[in-house]
């Protein structure tokens, strides 16, 4: 049997050790799910972490969380969700064959994941700028005095524990964004080239997926890190 | 490394079968249920791999492939399949409840126990008794008392680990575990440390000395004291300075704390706490942790200025503080807290 | 395969999009207003009802056939429960007897 | 030329291609295999070497072979390398691999190259670790245990961590790679209900790599960070729970175990009807108890925390749900027993591997009801009792399992067959090695000797000088099949595609495989191990 013989026979497309297209695409899709599935695991670890300490220090918490940026965070929250419009839109281009349309919309979705990751760092600097990076210059006096104004005690060590899993939790979200610009990068280089079509764009699919679900993640980072506390204290 | 020492000591120690024991000594009063159920789960297992190793030898022997003769085909059997998971199930938990029993009982000391405070180092145990003894690596007890070990760890994890008396617990860095036991025959015991811990982990021995009562009370009045641990323990209270604040006839800026220890305390936030060891000393290391009603969170936080020794006798005062309950080995030594006579001023 | 493939309208992404770009302003709102413990709960709700409709929606497991997929996403969740649920029940407990 | 080989041998996954790069670049789930199998047994014989140093190191009391911190690298090696870097990728990544695509009947993995990648990760993890142990090691034992491995030891914590990490993504591919391809890639007519029991066990411990292995991955992270940065999630004096992170670490290292154990009973549950000559008993119990073993497995992780300071609570409730874990374990233990009932039996080697399987595991089996009782877990946990009952499913399970299937499946692999007087006699020293190396350590256990000892009191000699001599036996047990099977390469004799006369589509085709494994799709219309239609081998119903 040679190789080209079974590519004659096959849509191109096909990889050999399918029977047909639709396996191809069930196969794919379902692997994306299940790897999907593994990432809750890989978030889920450190859900379990913040759960714990949130309840053991909650002040702490409450203030690490006031003084960062809700504004910042909210927009953010929108970036993403735009992005995620655009992707749904992106998979329905290719759905209906409209190649153009796929291209704008992937490089649009790769324009807000940009954005975000721009915004992410302006958050990230300020934290900076506050000495609020977990590590040797971390210092967090400042929510010691503001705790003081409020008659709540700031253990610095505990606020450490905050930043630290709202630098863990948002560095892995951000490390699934820059992996989702590099699959989008490549989606969009093969879609300008015209490889997805209506019979075959299972790449933008399951690429959808992974980046529906980033922006999923953010759904749960944004209340869990942002909006611990910020009514006013009595 | 002082390993040496450690080694020839052991070496000293007395047992049945000195060059090729089977069989750990008992010594407490739980090593003898224990190795009841040992012997049961023993029996058990002996049943079991006889039944499963016969039945395989027999089939092995009786169904071994020779002419003539064709394996028959058979499917399984539902009732057989219940009956295995069945059974085996309800054998299984007889041994949970067995089990949870003897745990239970190991976790919850005797109320009236002595209180030992034990603070495990890379890679030693040092004691600390309430008479005010103090031995590294070497703790002595009588016979038939229930000894209450208050254990911390002041860098990683250790396992305070004694085989003659079946008893282990993990020692954790940052707060207080509890063990007990109740020796049961004189003699020198194995203390391993049973959780990797460095370098040293299998250095880190020591021995439980178990002595009849007549002979634990000569050790004690031979031995040097410092005074009881609260007592010292008071006086650390009065150098740090919480009679400031912590005043006993009048109520100071911070709550008094008679009686405080074992009773419930309502904090800041409505939530009820009770008072114990953890609690204490959760207080003195990071008092903005939990603040009583009615209190501000002005106490200085004191992780860094005491160690885990100070932090005992701290804990051994203010425990004392509380009326203790009857029949407790407490400190016939100490003043009663009422009567405190000096106040430094403020 | 493009014959059972559901196309859906650009109008309900959009319609999807616009409630999830209210449901974030109304959270950020809500956790300026003070209700108790409930302030925790309400993002939660909203976070999770948020996901929902990326996930049906968006994600398109509302319409598809599969039930593996739909399988996939539950065990997961489960598991994230045991991990929390299991682990936690240590912390709750710990300050009992 | 190229008459001449087509004449004498078929064209198969070995020689359809030649030359490094068809190895290093290959696509095929046989070749991935078949770098697996090397890179796992270099592995394998380092961890063991380390092994053997340890056990030379534990003849006197007194550390007098090497220094204690050398002593306690030898055990943390000893123990990262088998755990993570053998006795986890063993039968999935090697037979798994090698068999999954063939008993369902495709031509390949439903992701051949991230299978490959899923190797390279393998290997990058593999030298990370290797670059880790010759430039100093790390002490912390494999369980990292906080704040110990992120405060206080200066040995290399964040490679080998690191190393483990990605190690963990390998294997959580593999494990995509087996759930999506028996869901997706079944031949026609192959239903659930007629998976040979090999898959089911696959199956399920793919559903341990994947929900499990990232809860490692992120524990290994956080770790990592908490040692270059201090942040505190781990550590007392800085306000974090060590044993937050016993918890994470434990929530994935204890279903690691039965990732380790049910592959090794899939093999058995194939080895055990094939040399009866009979139908699995209690097919769909034994299948279901996989599924039930994986998903229980998850439940009961805090009984390796007894004595750590877990709330009384907790520990009666992962207790009682260790219990429970038991119980589908001992199903599979009865109905492979009822299935040599009344069958034609032979004693080939992979069956004396299995027969070995089942003895030894029962008796690790068993013991585990001992450590799930609480009050008794209290004594003997972190005791020599620990380290015999865990070899004794791991080494006596796992390894058994391995080195069974391995025979089994060499005529199918290679093409050619073993030596079989030389492999009953290399089953027979591993079974009597292995028993005396680990039998002693129980008694030592219950006596009290606590692990990662490197020196003891001499009270305990005895025992360990009977477990010392017990480890060399059983290094020569495993050395033995090394040199014959690389011997069989070349001198064994041809094997034809089914030797054995076994069920299951894997003896359907050529022995070695074509590279598509299939000349075409296989259609399936009979149950899974009908022995009682497929004729045995003239050579096999002779042999006794």
């Amino acid at each position: 049997m040679s190789d080209s013989l079974i590519a004659l026979e096959h849509p191109t497309e096909l990889q050999h050790h399918f029977a047909d297209m639709e396996q191809q695409k069930s196969t794919s899709t379902f692997g994306m799910w299940l790897f999907l599935g593994t990432e809750i695991m890989f978030f889920g670890g450190m859900f379990a972490a913040y759960l714990i300490y949130r309840r053991w220090y909650y002040n702490e918490f409450a203030l690490g969380s006031r003084s960062i940026n809700i504004w910042l965070g909210t927009i953010n929250t929108m970036v993403l969700i735009c992005s995620s419009l655009t992707v749904a839109l992106g998979v329905r281009a290719a759905q209906m064959g409209k190649r153009k349309l796929l291209v704008t919309l992937l490089l649009i979705t790769m324009v807000f994941g940009v954005a975000f990751l721009g915004i992410k760092g302006v958050e990230w600097y300020q934290k900076y700028e506050e000495h609020h990076v977990p590590g040797s210059s971390f210092n967090a006096s400042d929510l010691v005095s503001v705790g003081q104004k409020y008659g709540v005690h700031i253990n610095q060590a505990h606020s450490q524990i905050y930043f630290s899993l709202y630098f863990a939790l948002t560095g892995l979200h951000a490390l699934h964004m820059v992996v989702g610009l590099g699959i989008f990068t490549v989606l969009t280089y093969f879609a300008w080239k015209g490889k997805y079509t209506p019979e075959y764009h299972t790449p933008i699919e399951i690429g959808g997926l992974y980046w529906h679900f980033v922006d999923i993640v953010w759904i749960y980072l944004f209340p869990l890190l942002y909006l611990i506390d910020r009514k006013p204290f009595h | 490394m002082g390993l040496t020492p450690n080694i020839e000591r052991l070496r000293g120690s007395k047992n049945m079968f000195e060059t090729f024991p089977l069989w750990p000594v008992q010594a407490s009063t739980i090593a003898g249920q224990l190795d009841l159920l040992y012997v049961f789960l023993l029996l058990l297992s002996l049943v079991t791999c006889t039944a499963i190793f016969t039945t395989i030898t027999v089939f092995a022997i009786k169904y071994r492939r020779r002419h003539g003769r064709e394996a028959e085909q058979i499917h399984g059997s539902i009732i057989l399949e219940i009956a295995w998971s069945v059974i085996p199930l309800g054998i299984f938990l007889v041994i949970f409840a067995w089990g949870a029993i003897i745990y239970f009982h190991e976790r919850t000391p005797p109320r009236d126990s002595t209180e030992i405070y034990t603070v495990a180092k890379q890679w030693m145990w040092k004691f600390q008794h309430p008479e005010g003894q103090r031995e590294i690596n070497e703790l002595h007890v009588p016979v038939g008392r229930d000894v209450k070990l208050i254990l911390t760890s002041q860098d990683v994890i250790h396992s305070f680990y004694v085989p003659a008396f079946r008893i282990k617990q993990d020692v954790l860095p940052g707060r207080y575990v509890t063990a007990w036991f109740r020796a049961t025959k004189p003699g020198t015991y194995h203390l391993f440390c049973a959780e990797y811990c460095g370098t040293m982990h299998s250095g880190m021995l020591g021995q439980i000395v178990v002595m009849d009562p007549s002979d634990y009370q000569t050790w004690l009045a031979t031995s040097r004291t410092f005074g009881s641990l609260a007592a010292a323990g008071q006086s650390q209270f009065e150098q740090l300075g919480c009679p400031t604040c912590h005043r006993f006839e009048t109520q100071g800026r911070g709550p008094t704390l008679n009686g405080v220890y074992g009773n419930p305390v309502t904090l800041e936030d409505g939530r009820t706490v009770i008072a114990d060891e953890n609690y204490i000393r959760e207080s003195v290391l990071n008092p903005g942790a939990k603040i009583v009603s009615g209190f501000k969170n002005i106490m200085p936080v004191f992780q860094g200025l005491v160690d885990e020794e100070q932090m005992n006798e701290l804990v051994a005062y203010v425990k004392s503080l509380s009326v203790p309950p009857a029949g407790s080995a407490g400190n016939p030594t100490l003043i009663p807290p009422g009567t405190q006579p000096q106040h430094p001023k403020e | 395969m493009a014959e059972h493939e559901h196309i859906l309208s650009a109008r309900l992404y959009v319609i999807i999009w616009a409630v999830l770009m209210c449901l974030t302003v109304i959270t950020a709102g809500v956790a300026f207003i003070d209700l108790g413990p409930f302030n925790t709960v309400v993002a939660l709700v909203i976070a999770t009802f948020k996901a929902l409709l990326v996930v049906l929606i968006f994600m398109h497991v509302k319409y598809t056939s599969d039930r593996l997929t739909k399988t996939v996403i539950l065990s997961a969740l489960f598991w994230l429960m045991l991990l929390l649920g299991l682990s936690l029940m240590d912390y709750g407990t710990r300050h009992f007897v | 030329m190229a008459t001449a080989v087509v004449t004498t041998e078929r064209e198969n996954y070995i020689n359809s291609e030649y030359g490094i790069r068809s190895w290093l670049l290959t696509t095929d789930h046989k070749r991935i295999a078949l770098l697996y199998l090397l890179s796992i047994t270099f592995f394998f014989f380092i961890g063991g070497f380390f092994a053997l140093l340890i056990r030379l190191e534990l003849l006197t009391p007194a550390g007098d072979l090497v220094q204690a911190d050398t002593y306690n690298k030898l055990f943390t090696m000893h123990g990262q390398i088998m755990v993570f870097f053998f006795l986890i990728p063993s039968i999935p990544a090697v037979l798994g691999n090698f068999l999954v695509p063939m008993m369902i009947g495709a031509k390949d993995l439903a992701f051949p190259r991230i299978n490959l990648l899923s190797w390279y990760l393998y290997i990058f993890g593999g030298c990370m670790m290797l670059h880790c142990i010759v430039t100093g090691g790390v002490d912390t034992g494999w369980t990292f245990y906080t704040p110990f491995s992120t405060a206080f030891t200066n040995t290399k914590v964040i490679e080998a961590g690191l190393s483990i990490f990605i190690v963990g993504f390998s294997s959580i591919l593999t494990g995509l790679n087996f759930v999506v391809s028996i869901h997706r890639m079944r031949a026609p007519g192959l239903t659930w209900s007629r998976l040979p029991l090999f898959l089911w066990s696959i199956y399920a411990t793919s559903i341990i790599f994947l929900l499990g292995t990232p809860v490692l991955a992120i524990t290994l992270l956080l770790l990592i960070f908490e040692r270059a940065f201090h942040l505190g999630i781990f550590d007392p004096t800085r306000g974090g729970d060590p044993l937050l992170f016993q918890h994470l670490f434990w929530f994935y290292s204890h279903p690691a175990v039965y990732i380790m154990i049910l592959p090794a009973m899939g093999v058995v549950s194939e080895i055990i009807p094939c040399f009866s000559r009979k139908r699995v008993f209690g097919y769909s119990f034994v299948a279901m108890s996989s599924i039930a073993i994986a998903v229980f497995g998850f439940l009961v992780w805090a009984h390796h925390m007894f004595v750590a300071g877990i709330s009384l609570y907790s520990a009666l409730f992962f207790s009682i749900l260790s219990y429970l874990v038991a119980v589908p374990s001992a199903v599979k233990v009865f109905n492979w027993t009822a299935t040599m009932y009344k069958g034609s039996i032979s004693f080939s080697t992979p069956m004396l591997y299995a027969l070995g399987f089942i003895g030894l595991f029962t008796i690790g089996g068993l013991t585990g009801l001992f450590l799930a009782a609480l009050g008794f877990d209290v004594h003997v946990t972190d005791t020599y009792f620990v380290i015999a009952h865990f070899h004794y499913i791991m080494v006596g399970g796992a390894v058994m399992g391995y080195l069974g299937g391995l025979h089994f499946w060499w005529p199918k692999i290679s093409g050619r067959m073993y030596p079989e007087a030389w492999g009953r006699l290399a089953a027979a020293i591993v079974f009597i090695g292995f028993n005396l190396t680990f039998f002693p350590q129980f008694i030592l256990g219950y006596m009290g000797m606590p692990r990662r000892y490197w020196q003891y009191p001499p009270e305990f000699q005895v025992l360990n000088v009977f477990s010392t001599a017990g480890s060399t036996i059983l290094a020569v047990g495993y050395l033995l099949p090394m040199i014959y099977m690389l011997w069989s390469l070349r001198y064994g004799k041809i094997a034809g595609d089914n030797p054995w006369g076994a069920a299951g589509l894997e003896w359907k085709t050529a022995s070695p495989p074509p590279t598509f494994n299939f000349d075409e799709t296989p259609e399936v219309t009979w149950e899974a191990y009908n022995y009682d239609e497929i004729p045995m081998p003239e050579e096999v119903s002779l042999e006794r």
